[in-house]
């Protein structure tokens, strides 16, 4: 399918990026061509979103060329890239809450009549790029209410609508779950055979392997190569990436201690009935010590929203939740950081980080906003911690004083995750946390809620990867259309059974 | 000279410098300052006098800015504060008496503090918009200072009182000490505490925050009861230099004035990351600037344009795109090295099995 | 795994669309005008009256149409502070022109054409020199209102004929009088409400609210779109000017002192957010009503002392605000 | 009396009672509030008025809005101070359809019709700069003063008037304005501007303050710098309120040109009159007397305001 003669309709020749003091790309070359899907691949940190953006005119190259179709071009920026057939969709869903979800999607390209907009064909137009996602939701709703699998997908119908040569997708897998997976890739192999140049990044190896012809690796802002993805194995792949061999690379398969739990203890955390109306059907729910329990369900299932109340995001309007036994009310987050429990968002960009604030204060926020504001944290302290989550946690640049926005989106996680596991809670819950990390540092993190599970936390674990929740739960809640339909064990369980569930096959 | 070139003061105190110039340009003895009677005398204290009052507002506009807000209100408290201060002693028996001015200030601090505490419950509870919460404490709270007074200027003739306005303390202007003292106790009290960064957190993202534990309506409700209190201080040392309470006047549009000191000192209006330094160069910036008007002798009628333009040149000259430019023109190569070590144990695992 | 598609389509299309939760503020500000109208026709005579409504659009004419340019500025999260200052300066150029015997149709679009140049200023100063919108703006302030002092600072009246006969035009209907400032407003009114909804101009601003670096990473010209807006608030404060002018047929170079609050306090009332991004058009022009509302209560008050003037202002937007926000909050 | 129906024709005051609908400026200072109390003491009830008072807020578009909204309650008699000079033709004319007789105060209209207004009272803002200027001339001319000049807000009617007024006076005299700045006539702003003056210049023999207020700050200023007001300095200001003319008494100010702000009974005659229908003065200049010390003293005890 790869048509290895065809010329290259992106060219990039020795391109150089550079954030003082940092240089986030050196001399790196990079071919795409007609009708290929092509992965970028990289650690988190290595230059990969630096790239698209140099390619698609956000960032200047300090060196380098950029020919696309054979022709020079330096774009002013993503409007003047679109104009040539260059389509992009960012890292972070980048589109706007307030519109609508057809003008998100047409924006640009909008249908018009009398030399306005035609709101109606609008919809209609928008409707049918929706449908190609297999997304069925009311275009005239506005984006802002959905979730952000969703605005993801709304993302890439935006990026296909009108004639574009070359799509640019980062990450756009990184909330999807399986099934929407599967429908992007149908639509990407579609616009592939169409003639479109794929470029494709994404830090799920199988998912690599399944769509892209062929991958160009980076690592630390330099080429490492280029490779015909069916000529190279998975673990050279991975040594290209990471810089070493994979001989340690274990099985993260038994990460997590299987043993049951602890029996007759009282839970943790006990629901019973809790709810909200519109958001989650009542459930019940216990939590012991040192254990780990996955969500499981489909885009929209509603895990967010069980997770949210568990947590204090969201009030409850219904039952009752007990913590060690003790009725607690958990009507804030702060009220349920007091009893112990802590909660990382899935939208890491609009409630998980502060942009504006520097690496280590984004790590130390919730530990000092426990204590209050009279009694600082002691520089010293400070410092020791966050050193230790640097290194623990491979955040790059390992330094404590770079703005957290200015950190890749992978790195901007694993701060999120330091900045709770700093107050050392008794209950974690995970929505996402592994979401755009790569593949090294996601093994170090499930081996980590694997060892603080050992060492008596409890902790909620939500994932969109299916395999990930089961590798690593002792005991899996299975949610559908707003509830929570089952609870099996982790152990025990496969993945054709929690499918099944989840589909609705199985036993509600 | 990237480095001073690039510091977020730089442009500020040079905007301070060139005034100070041109100040010494029109009037050779400007900066002369003499010793009175063990005080200091001169042009640069009456300028560190004159900062006072605005220094105090811009504190509070600093931090009530830093969470994202703004608050117009703080010239009607002003305005407020002096009319209870002067109501108070002008109707007391005793004006003299150290005791009734410190029960006036007393009351005054503690109604100009409530009053902040209103716009606090405003914005952080009703959640109303900043501007238009304290906008009605700008409209209303004139008519209260006006009530007060009857809308006549109240004078008093109080000892105690005028030494707010005229006293010194360590040679120095008693308005000047206090003020540049509540800001320096306050900066470090920010600083010190975690105070600061929460203010910061919650200014740049408020659902972050929220979700990080951080309680972001108290602060809220704080720095707007804060921004209250150092209004009304500013009103006390307002209505002491001229030892009258014009409700009218007093404080008129001085929050225009503190929040071009926030903004001339390096802070975005858009909240988030704040500099207390700054503000104190904004301010002084702001008080020479209108010294600088009668000095140069600048005719009234093109006064509004002088400041107009000396305001375009400064902030663009701080814009982002200016410091661009200017860095462009002066950075040393970049060292090529790469950004920094490789961390140091990285466990090789990785999940490659397929689905 | 083919089950989830029609089963999420079935919850998607469930929610009922009853009203738009973005249109509550503006339903909310519409209600509590409507109930301070009942309550003022029943404690003042003669209150709800064609005379009296009509006297709100005619005394407020040039207040909507500053409204309406403040909307586009806010809508992309900026501020315009310079809008009284402009006005005064279109006034004050009208006044002079006319004054100096220019005719009545050159005057015209230069006294907007000023206000145009000043917008763009603002708009190129705050996108390309990354200038906050509030100082930029509120050097503009400073700068129009030096230029009004530099061209007259005493009060030209205006007695062009045509100019006259122009600011005169009345239309009655039955109690109903429509004013050429009026037509001009409403008629402003009418091309904000196509321009916001139904170009790509007015959805791009909308979205730059929404968020200035998603709209640019999704290729919407930003730039443009922010420096049109502020030419637009910037041409539609010479026209309130101007509407001010053939209002009071002077021009004076004090006018409209802190007006660009009562245009943005306008505007907020009207539902739109300041940071951006949500708000309508005819919400502002529902904020300039309340604010014309209130100032007519207070006169058919008749009693009032200058302070609790104020006093009562205050009082009453407050009221205005929280019933607002109150019945806006009713959503969930 | 007090009706309210339909507007039109004013209603006569077939009950004695005149309603008379006044629109105030604003309350911008301590003259205004003399000047607002002074109107509604006078218009009582007890002595045959029903006055329905509005306070514009320095807009006049509010001061148009109070108007027409006068003309519609169908009053019997409207009085305002306008904000500004021009700009009332429109207004008026409606009133004077109406048939609602308008008088003005403290401010006057400029208009080229005389029919659109019974008369207006008020100071003569030039007159009162002539006063002082010539005050002037008369104590120092021929000791080579040097003058400067506290203005008031720039634009504002008086602050024009009697500045020229004063220029006028002291032309042909050897005193010469060194300086002139807008104090916006605030005390505060006055202290401030006096300051600057006194850092820039040291050979300054006389302040002329557009009013007392000004004047007062002035004097903080100058005795902050060690001078006597008054002595090494004298001061000259326009308007005469309580604190001025204690000041004077005192011997801080030499001279204070009076701006009566006492309009009221003026008004009540001039209203009644035109409501029976007799003939008034176009124009009635209010009678402005200017303090120097030893005036001052004897009318301070009984000063209103
Ligand atoms: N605006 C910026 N200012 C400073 N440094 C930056 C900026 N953007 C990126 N960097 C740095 O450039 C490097 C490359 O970042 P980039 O976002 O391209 O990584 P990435 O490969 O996309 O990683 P991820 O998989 O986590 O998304 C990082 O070290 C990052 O800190
Ligand atoms: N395909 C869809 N059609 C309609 N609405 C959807 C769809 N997917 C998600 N939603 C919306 O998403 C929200 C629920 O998502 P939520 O985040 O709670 O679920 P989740 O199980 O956590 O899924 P996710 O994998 O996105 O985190 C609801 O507002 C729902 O209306
Ligand atoms: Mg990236
Ligand atoms: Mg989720």
């Amino acid at each position: 399918m790869t048509q290895q003669t065809a010329p290259p309709v992106v060219e990039m020749t020795g391109i150089s990026v550079e954030f003082p003091p940092v240089k986030a790309l050196d001399g790196v070359d990079f071919h795409l061509r007609p009708g290929e899907i092509h992965a970028l691949m990289g650690e988190n940190g290595a230059g990969k979103s630096t790239l698209i953006k140099a390619l698609t005119g956000i960032h200047s190259p300090t060196e380098g060329t950029i020919r696309v179709d054979g022709v020079e071009r330096r774009f002013t920026g993503p409007a003047d890239a679109r104009t040539h057939g260059v389509s992009t969709v960012y890292q972070e869903v980048n589109l706007c809450e307030n519109l609508t979800v057809a003008e998100n999607i047409m924006l640009g390209a909008e249908p018009r009549l009398l030399g306005g907009l035609h709101w109606r064909a609008m919809r209609r137009e928008a409707a049918t790029h929706l449908k190609r996602m297999g997304l069925s939701i009311d275009p005239a709703s506005s984006l802002g209410s959905h979730s952000l699998a969703v605005q993801q997908l709304v993302a890439i119908c935006r990026a296909t609508v009108g004639d574009c040569k070359v799509l640019i997708l980062d990450e756009p897998t990184s909330s999807l779950d399986s099934d929407e997976v599967a429908h992007l890739f149908t639509v990407m192999r579609a616009l592939r055979d169409d003639g479109v140049a794929i470029l494709f990044v994404s830090h799920f190896l199988d998912q690599v392997y399944e769509v892209s012809d062929r991958m160009t690796v980076l690592r630390n802002g330099r080429l490492v190569g280029e490779f015909v993805t069916a000529d190279l194995p998975t673990a050279e792949l991975v040594q290209h990436m990471i810089g070493r061999s994979m001989d340690v690379l274990e099985a993260a398969e038994h990460v997590v201690e299987r043993a049951g739990r602890p029996a007759g203890t009282t839970p943790l955390l006990q629901v019973v009935g809790l709810g909200r109306k519109g958001s989650v059907q009542p459930f019940d729910l216990d939590l012991y010590q040192g254990e780990v329990v996955g969500l499981a369900g489909l885009l929209g299932s509603g895990r967010t929203e069980l997770a949210r109340l568990l947590t204090g995001a969201d009030r409850s309007d219904a039952g009752q939740t007990r913590v060690a036994g003790k009725v607690a009310r958990l009507r804030t987050p702060r009220a349920a950081m007091d009893l112990g429990i802590a909660y990382t968002s899935e939208d890491r960009k609009g409630e998980g980080v502060v942009d504006g604030l520097t690496v280590r204060e984004n790590i130390v926020l919730a530990l000092q906003a426990r204590r209050g504001w009279m009694r600082p944290l002691p520089r010293k302290q400070v410092d020791e911690l966050v050193a230790s989550y640097i290194e623990q946690l491979g955040i790059r640049p390992a330094n404590p004083e770079a703005l957290l926005r200015n950190l890749s989106g992978g790195n901007q996680q694993k701060v999120l995750l330091a900045r709770w596991l700093a107050t050392a809670p008794q209950l974690l819950v995970l929505d996402e946390p592994t979401r755009g990390i790569d593949v090294g540092a996601k093994a170090e993190i499930q081996k980590l809620v694997a060892d603080l599970a050992v060492d008596g936390m409890s902790v909620v674990f939500i994932s969109a990867e299916l395999e990930e929740v089961l590798r690593i739960s002792h005991r899996i809640a299975v949610m559908r259309d707003r509830r929570k339909v089952a609870e099996i064990d982790g152990g025990g369980a496969t993945m054709d059974q929690v499918v099944d569930l989840i589909a609705g096959g199985g036993a509600a | 000279m990237t480095n001073l070139l690039r510091h977020h003061l730089f442009w500020p105190v040079a905007a301070l410098v060139a005034l100070l110039v041109a100040n010494t340009v029109a009037s050779p003895s400007f900066l002369a300052i003499t010793v009175r009677d063990g005080h200091l005398f001169g042009a640069p204290i009456d300028i560190l006098r004159t900062t006072a009052p605005l220094l105090l507002v811009a504190l509070g506009m600093t931090l009530v800015i830093a969470t994202r807000g703004i608050d117009l209100s703080v010239g009607a408290v002003v305005a407020v504060s002096g009319a209870v201060a002067l109501s108070y002693i002008s109707s007391s028996p005793d004006p003299d008496s150290p005791g009734t001015v410190l029960t006036a200030v007393a009351l005054a601090l503690a109604l100009c503090l409530l009053l902040g505490v209103w716009n606090g419950f405003l914005v952080s509870v009703l959640g109303i918009q900043p501007i238009i919460a304290t906008l009605i404490l700008m409209t209303a709270g004139r008519g209260v200072a006006m009530l007060i007074t009857g809308g006549m200027i109240t004078t008093v003739n109080s000892g105690p009182f005028k030494v707010l306005g005229s006293g010194f303390w360590f040679g120095l202007p008693v308005a000047a000490v206090l003020a540049f003292g509540v800001f320096a106790v306050v900066a470090f009290v920010v600083r010190r505490t975690a105070l600061g960064m929460l203010l910061e957190a919650t200014g740049i993202n408020p659902s972050a925050s929220r979700l990080s534990g951080v309680r972001s309506k108290t602060l809220t409700w704080t720095v707007y009861a804060a921004s209250g209190l150092f209004a009304g201080l500013a009103g006390l040392l307002i209505s002491a230099d001229t030892m009258a309470a014009d409700a009218n006047n007093a404080g008129l549009f001085i929050e225009l004035d503190a929040i071009l000191a926030v903004v001339i000192g390096g802070t975005a209006l858009s909240g988030g990351k704040f500099n207390l330094s700054g503000t104190l160069v904004g301010a002084l910036v702001i008080a020479t600037l209108e010294r600088t008007v009668t000095v140069v002798g600048i005719s009234p009628l093109v006064t509004p344009l002088f400041m107009a333009l000396v305001v375009i040149a400064v902030t663009l000259l701080q814009s982002p795109r200016m410091r661009e430019r200017l860095t462009a023109a002066t950075r040393r190569p970049v060292a090529t090295t790469p950004p920094e070590p490789q961390p140091a144990a990285r466990p090789d695992s990785t999940e490659v099995k397929a689905r | 795994m083919t089950t989830s598609a029609p089963a999420r389509a079935s919850r998607a299309w469930k929610i009922p669309t009853r009203l738009d939760r973005r249109y509550l503020p503006v339903v909310g500000t519409f209600v509590v005008l409507a109930l301070m109208l009942v309550v003022g026709g029943s404690r003042y005579d003669n209150f709800v009256s064609p005379a009296v409504v009509s006297n709100l659009f005619i005394n407020n004419a040039h207040l909507i149409v500053l409204a309406v340019g403040m909307t586009f500025v806010i809508l992309t999260g900026g501020i315009d502070l310079s809008v009284g200052s402009v006005l005064a300066l279109s006034t004050v150029v009208t006044a002079a022109l006319l004054q100096a015997g220019w005719p009545t149709a050159v005057v015209i679009p230069l006294a907007v054409g000023a206000g145009t140049v000043i917008g763009l200023a603002h708009g190129v100063m705050v996108h390309y020199f990354q200038v906050q919108p509030f100082v930029a703006t509120l050097a503009g302030m400073f700068f129009a209102r030096g230029l009004c002092f530099v061209i007259a600072p005493e009060s030209i009246a205006i007695d062009d004929a045509s100019f006259v006969s122009l600011a005169s035009w009345v239309q009655i209907f039955g109690g109903w009088r429509m004013s050429s400032g009026v037509l001009i407003a409403l008629i402003v009114v009418g091309i904000g409400f196509l321009v916001l909804h139904f170009t790509r101009f007015g959805r791009t601003v909308y979205a730059v609210g929404g968020g200035e670096q998603s709209a640019l990473l999704m290729g919407l010209p930003v730039a443009r779109t922010k420096v049109l807006a502020y030419v637009v608030s910037g041409t539609c404060a010479g026209l309130g000017g101007l509407l001010f002018a053939m209002y009071s047929r002077s021009g004076y170079s004090l006018t409209g002192v802190a007006m660009e609050l009562d245009a943005i306090a306008a505007v907020v009332i009207g539902g739109t957010l300041l940071t951006g991004g949500t708000g309508f058009v005819l919400g502002s022009v529902l904020g300039v009503l309340v604010l014309g509302l209130i100032q007519t209560i207070i006169t058919f008050e008749g009693t009032l002392s200058s302070w609790w003037t104020k006093i009562v202002i205050g009082v009453l937007l407050l009221i205005f605000v929280a019933l607002q926000r109150v019945l806006s909050l009713r959503r969930t | 009396g007090n009706e309210t129906g339909g507007g039109g024709e004013p209603a006569a005051a077939d009950d004695g009672v005149i309603t008379l609908g006044f629109s105030q400026v604003g309350a911008e200072s301590g003259w205004r509030a003399a000047n607002t109390k002074s109107i509604q003491d006078t218009l009582t009830a007890d002595n045959g008025f029903d006055l329905k008072f509005s306070d514009a807020q320095q807009k006049q578009e509010n001061q148009i809005q109070a108007i027409r909204s006068y003309i519609t309650q169908g009053v019997d008699v409207i009085a305002f101070s306008p904000v500004v000079e021009t700009g009332w033709d429109a207004v008026l004319q409606e009133a004077k359809t109406a048939g609602i007789p308008v008088i003005l105060t403290d401010r006057a209209v400029d208009s080229d019709d005389e029919t659109l207004y019974e008369s207006f009272i008020g100071s003569d803002f030039v007159k009162e700069g002539e006063m002082a200027g010539e005050w002037v001339v008369e104590q120092y001319d021929g000791e080579g003063y040097k003058a400067v000049e506290l203005q008031g807000t720039t634009g504002a009617a008086p602050a024009i008037d009697r500045k020229e007024g004063f220029e006028s006076a002291i032309e042909g005299s050897d005193v010469e304005i060194i300086d002139s700045q807008t104090g916006n006539f605030t005390r505060a702003e006055g202290k401030t501007v006096m300051e600057g003056f006194l850092n820039k210049h040291d050979d300054i023999d006389l302040v002329f303050a557009h009013n007392d207020d000004m004047g007062l700050g002035a004097i903080e200023a100058i005795e902050a710098a060690g001078m006597t007001p008054g002595e090494d300095i004298k001061i000259v200001t326009i308007d005469a309120v309580k604190d001025g003319m204690q000041a004077l008494v005192d011997g801080k100010i030499n001279y204070i040109v009076e701006c009566n702000p006492l309009l009221g009974p003026d008004l009540a005659e001039v209203a009644q009159k035109v409501i029976a229908g007799e003939e008034v003065e176009k124009r009635i200049v209010v009678k402005d007397e200017a303090f120097d010390q030893a005036a001052a003293e004897e009318a301070l005890p009984t000063r209103e305001y």
